[in-house]
């Protein structure tokens, strides 16, 4: 079974369809998988919804899809990066789900697991809870959050092998693991493509069963700020 | 003549106590970690993956794998782990962080806490506050007493969409520290110069005492 | 003269399809592992932890931190990841696994699957297999056709406790191959030396061909 | 802030109480606290409530526990290795609430991350989901689990730090992570305690947050079938 691919092109083969629901790892510009991200864009897909806890800057991540107008609507937790983003959704160009960051992972680890629906305290009593279930726990009100099923996923890991599986470096981790597992399909882009075997079984993050197809692909890993000490 | 940032950031510094898993907002509280009192062992957990977060690098030990919460490139210490995103809110949400020192738009005398958006001027989303909030045993704001405008932050009721409802404990600004009680605001502390008649005139907030 | 344990296996593992991942239960589904056709690729996933199980060890391979879910002694193979039992089954009930192989008590016509106890004598428990079966993508039993007394074991309906209601979409048994339609089971393979009319006479449940 | 003990009666010091509830790590006898269970048969805690995949043989792991008349109920998946506990079942000595394998699991994961509920597909249309509550989600039926949050949690790893940090080796890793996060108070005995910073942070199983006492302790580890190969 043939998991390997030479390119973020020819991953996205056949993948891709107008009006597709994406999940998307990566915090910031951190652990995102520039080189799919940039593939959608050449592919030119449109109507595209889009998982994702950020969406980029404005010239880079995935505010290059938002730049082609190829997004219809974020889900996400924070876009305050993006000046692009801002103008297209207060002109309502694009429509925005606000996930609270906890709901939005916990929701694509909850697609990935099976789990249609769970009961969180994060966001009673504010909008995020209207028209929401409310159920009580023990004398505490929660809501129901659902769980979100992708049509796609797009991850980007450290260390990759030929049998898909993933380790992620530090905190470009982030949302990966968790949107690796809420795709139909998983593509995942690695720094490092190593034969099977070369992973420590017990150190594997992404196990290769969530991971469809897989290449590996040079890295810009651009820093949104660089805040430094004296020393 | 009121606390200035440093200040303010020291007196959050002392309500850590040793052992505790703490978050750190952006802005103010960032600046809580150049205060931890001595004898105080304090893990700084960001909620983009990572417990044990260190100072921000030396130029040569920036590494684009590793931010905080508010992208800012940082660095681990021996104690650090990292993990995933959902794994990160599982323990916020769990309950395990002590304490979150957050910033804050507006501050309701019955702990309503506005912090994620100006509807129709202003919206960035609320990142992992809602969640922070609903989730640590403790939350502490940090923020100016009052706007730039003058007008008071700490309010009868919020104004602006809520972040979360009476989630928040303790409030710290230039002009003291306030705790959310039955009835309205506690005054417990007053910064050096102000005084409590000054407070009372600049505060929409019931005060208690 | 019908399938002996091993001639099931085999027939199983005809089923199997390259880069297939599958559980398989303890038992004579164990056994398939032995039939994987020539040129298919599958991994085999163990519910307690691990994808990727390989063989039993030699003696001097034993690791008694490296058993199955049947906890015998396995090994690894160059594919394997190890992960948690939440981890492990949030891709069981999250649809990862394409086929789970298992035995059964009782099959109904219409899928309904009972395997994990008998009321007041053999109480063990549903271990992995209430989630496998309304997780995975496809369930197949091995069973004997009858059970100890010459009963049919393919029964209108189940009498025993289910494990899981319409999971089953094919039966393998000594006598032959069954898949559960619209109306009951349809005969798709017949034991060598067996006939048709042998297998109705044995089966209890409703047979559509 | 010390978390590191010497022992397990050390390790248990306070923290037991009769009535209370025990979450434990462990798969059959793979992966099992095995100081700790000691511990606690030494300890003669009373009618506790223990959330475990198996209930261990008639003379090791938590089968010590059924000896000893200190289990008043078990969440179990599993218990057909240990005629002990059948017995006393069946002559109801002991409670027992069966819960499927994945549904203990993901409730154990719950309880840690806060989810008082969630919804799973396993066992609708069996006695496990009687009296439970039923929702459809896209056309298909769901029931309700709750979350487990225990009084305690015992779990064994491979290798720890004094931080708390853990690492599990290979199929002993099972419901040890599950369990660590779901007691009020976790304990951990490893194989090997090391200094802080001794574990790789990218590989860290369980972060050291959600343990609040370790130490080093010596394990027999049983294996229940030793099965092999020619060769």
């Amino acid at each position: 079974m043939k998991k390997v691919y030479n390119s973020a092109a020819e991953a996205l083969e056949g993948v891709l369809f107008d009006g597709m629901m994406i999940a998307a790892g990566g915090f910031g510009l951190c652990g995102i998988p520039e080189n799919l991200i940039e593939g959608i864009r050449d592919a030119g897909t449109k109507n595209l919804t889009v998982a994702s806890n950020n969406a980029g800057v404005d010239d880079f991540g995935l505010g290059i899809l938002l730049q082609d107008k190829q997004v219809k609507k974020m889900l996400s937790s924070y876009v305050g990066e993006n000046a692009e983003f801002m103008r297209q959704y207060l002109s309502g160009e694009l429509e925005i789900e606000f996930n609270p960051q906890g709901t939005l992972a916990e929701r694509m680890r909850a697609g990935g697991a099976g789990i249609p629906g769970f009961y969180t305290k994060t966001g009673v009593g504010t909008v995020i809870a209207e028209g929401k279930e409310h159920k009580d726990f023990n004398g505490e009100t929660y809501i129901m959050e659902e769980g979100i099923v992708a049509d796609l996923s797009i991850v980007k890991a450290w260390k990759g092998d030929r049998a898909g599986n993933l380790i992620y470096r530090k905190t470009a981790r982030n949302f990966n693991p968790n949107a690796a597992t809420c795709g139909k399909i998983c593509i995942a882009e690695v720094e490092e493509l190593l034969p099977t075997g070369a992973l420590d079984p017990d150190l594997i993050h992404t196990p290769g069963i969530f991971v469809h197809r897989i290449f590996e692909g040079g890295h810009e890993k651009r820093i949104e700020q660089r805040t430094v000490r004296e020393g | 003549m009121a606390w200035d940032r440093n200040q303010m950031a020291e007196r959050a510094g002392r309500e850590l106590k040793d052992g505790m898993y703490v978050n750190l907002g952006i802005g103010i509280p960032t600046l809580v970690s150049n205060y931890i009192p001595e004898g105080v062992d304090v893990t700084l957990q960001s909620e983009n993956g990572m417990l044990g977060m260190g100072p921000f690098p030396k130029e040569d030990e920036i590494d684009a794998d590793l931010i905080n919460a508010g992208k800012q490139t940082i660095t681990e210490l021996h104690r650090t782990s990292y993990f995933s995103s959902a794994d990160s809110f599982a323990m916020i949400r769990g309950g395990k962080i002590a304490m979150a020192i957050l910033g804050a738009m507006e501050v309701a005398e019955n702990g309503d806490l506005a912090n994620w958006m100006i509807p129709g001027k202003l919206i960035k989303g609320m990142g992992g506050a809602m969640d922070l909030v609903a989730g640590v045993g403790r939350v502490i704001v940090i923020m100016d007493h009052t706007n730039k405008k003058g007008e008071s932050k700490l309010l009868k009721a919020c104004t602006l969409p809520l972040t979360g409802a009476g989630v928040v404990d303790e409030i710290i600004t230039n002009l003291g520290v306030f705790k959310v009680v039955e009835g309205g605001l506690e005054v417990i502390e007053i910064a050096d110069g102000v005084t409590i008649d000054e407070i009372r005139q600049m505060t929409d907030a019931t005060l208690v005492n």
